[in-house]
């Protein structure tokens, strides 16, 4: 395909083509700029593509080269010299020559439309350069933008933020404050992560049971032989009473309590499991009706 | 409090802040006090003491979070010596990004490798994003609903700016109809395009316009 | 060089540091130069410094490390008030370890590890008993007589519950989005950072060391 290129940059193939479209016209002149030497030896050829943004950035070089209009462009030329380096590179950076290829792709269809001949009344149609042109351009602005900002002071590089020492004063320690809805949150978390409350159905035991387990140990930490009766209070009613005598079998099914009674229908006393006082030693509190 | 009092304060807090500081964040000094300044005092104490930096090695300057001291551009080939490290340098590949960000946000990934013809590796935005530089300001509506990148305050503290307007304007696409009057090939969502960089207001606001816009 | 050019880098140099200069190391900002300023000149230039902020909010303080600006005791009491902390935080592992001393007491150390999977650090049970939140309310029968940890009236109190009871059962809270969807949990990520104004970098180095102090 590079054999055969056709010589848009020459007069007689502008003027050829001049007909159709005035794709060698420039600012009002007829086409004539000679092609520039594109050539760069292939040894230099991997530290110049490190030097690239990619395609569209070559082939913008490409063109800087030729010292072209961007408008202007001679896509034939171009080609020829984009598909070369294409050949070059792919013996070369293998993983890098995709995004070079489609490009080149790109140029030999723009290229091989234009040398078709065209009717004239399809004058209309788009010019085959236009999406590449646009695409040029656009990336041509922001590569511009990126040297700009790039070229803007900048702390650290350009500019240090002063930041002078503050005196130290005593300064009150803040304890951390806990709301109510992290706590629900840590607990709902933990009990996703945790199976054990699935397997064991933890979920039917109300609250008011587990802090009453609390209260009784409490009591049972002040006084360790506390009368069973003195655990619940009248005010708290039926419901207070079966709350404490759940908790109570739930202690003791945990072997954390004991229950003594030294005779039927005598005072039934709690203590702290473990600690050996007279009377009989029981093991289950299912043994103990109210 | 004496206005020379308060502009003690005000000076030795904006010397001492590793963070800029606004009018309203430097009122809340003196919440505590029984005569809390004036906005106004507050506005006048930070006209004078940029005035007064005037002509030294640094400048009382507004950038978008608040104001901040800062050493001048001019004498930083000495005072850079002062730091060990080295500032960071940004390859081409992360600075165009960061423009196209800039100038086109809210913008996708795939709109970024569009426009730059290459794929972007990942490690530009992990640290444009722990830079706090860019964040995700959406997500566009298209299949796999890609994320959307906008400018952050931080950015432009770090660019010495207080708005993107003091940007330069991106350069203007050259109208080939002027050429070829017949090819009328820009098409209309090109033309819109807007020169000047999208305002950060306007990005945190509405996300909808991204999704009118493309 | 000018002795104003001199003044204003030495001045800007002594501010922007991040740690005290001497004379010697104030001289080395100007060893590129071709003209170097003379021991004298750099002096000079720190006294007339010294006495410029007689009057100001901040100072030029010798220390045994070299010069410094810093502020003034006397305004530290305005100047401090850019600290204002963001309340440190207690760990997940904390909050975890307090629910299921909430919801399971009485529990043994043991019991949360095993909920949780993981070992739990003394540091924790040592909070959570200074804050008076946690008590010791018996052993267990088992070997070892692990201690079993139960809630206090101050927890309740500070919750401003009279009784436990009035916590969502533990059904509730496997639903809990849907049920209180006023609770609005939210993730870590969107809870961390409300763009208020105060908080400075200094903070979140503060919550960190917060989380990691039990």
């Amino acid at each position: 395909m590079t054999e055969e290129l056709p010589k848009p940059a020459s007069d007689d193939a502008a003027q050829a083509q001049q007909n159709e479209m005035p794709f060698a016209m420039v600012h009002g002149e007829p086409y004539s700029v000679p092609p520039q030497d594109l050539y760069i030896p292939p040894d230099a050829l991997e530290i110049f593509l490190d030097a690239f943004e990619g395609p569209l950035d070559l082939l913008l070089y490409l063109i800087k080269r030729q010292n072209l209009d961007i408008l202007t462009l001679p896509i034939a030329k171009i080609t020829q010299q984009y598909i070369e380096y294409i050949g070059l590179m792919s013996d070369l950076r293998l993983e890098l020559a995709a995004e070079y290829l489609v490009m080149a792709a790109m140029l030999a269809e723009i290229k091989s439309r234009m040398l078709l001949p065209r009717p004239i009344e399809e004058g209309e149609e788009d010019d085959p350069r236009a999406e590449l042109i646009r695409r040029l351009q656009e990336y041509e602005r922001f590569k511009k933008a990126a040297e700009d900002i790039n070229g803007m002071p900048r702390v650290e590089r350009d500019i240090l933020e002063i930041n002078v020492l503050q005196t130290e004063v005593v300064v009150e320690k803040k304890l951390p404050q806990v709301e109510l809805k992290d706590l629900m949150h840590a607990l709902q978390q933990v009990l996703r992560r945790s199976e054990m409350y699935a397997a064991h159905e933890i979920k039917k035991e109300t609250l008011s049971i587990r802090e009453r387990m609390t209260q009784i140990l409490s009591s049972l930490a002040v006084d360790d032989f506390v009368e069973f009766s003195s655990l619940s209070t009248v005010a708290e009613g039926r419901d207070g009473v079966i709350v404490t005598f759940a908790a109570i079998l739930e202690l003791l099914k945990d072997r954390v309590i004991e229950i003594v009674q030294s005779e039927i229908f005598a005072p039934i006393y709690v203590k702290p499991a473990g600690q050996v006082i007279e009377g009989a030693r029981l093991e289950e509190g299912r043994d103990y009706g109210i | 409090m004496e206005f020379k009092q308060l502009k003690n304060i005000i000076e030795a807090a904006l010397l001492a802040a590793d963070h800029p500081l606004t009018v309203d964040l430097l009122l809340k000094l003196f919440e505590d006090d029984q005569q809390k300044p004036a906005k106004e005092d507050v506005k006048k104490v930070i006209s004078e003491l940029e005035e007064e930096c005037a002509e030294r090695g640094y400048e009382l300057k507004k950038i978008a979070s608040g104001y901040r001291y800062q050493t001048r551009v001019e004498i930083q080939g000495w005072v850079s010596k002062l730091r060990v490290e080295r500032a960071p340098r940004y390859s081409r590949a992360f600075m165009e990004t960061l423009a196209l960000v800039v100038y086109r946000q809210p913008i996708t990934r795939a709109e970024i490798e569009d426009v730059r013809g290459v794929s972007i590796s990942s490690s530009i935005f992990k640290v444009l994003l722990e830079r706090e530089w860019v964040k995700i300001v959406g997500h566009k509506e298209v299949p796999g609903r890609p994320a959307m990148y906008g400018t952050t305050k931080k950015l432009l503290d770090y660019f010495n700016l207080s708005t993107l307007n003091e940007l330069p304007s991106l350069a203007e696409i050259k109208d080939l109809d002027q050429f070829h009057p017949e090819l009328a090939f820009m098409d209309v969502e090109e033309k819109k395009v807007p020169d000047k960089p999208v305002q950060l207001e306007a990005i945190e606001g509405g996300v909808e316009s991204a999704e009118t816009r493309h």
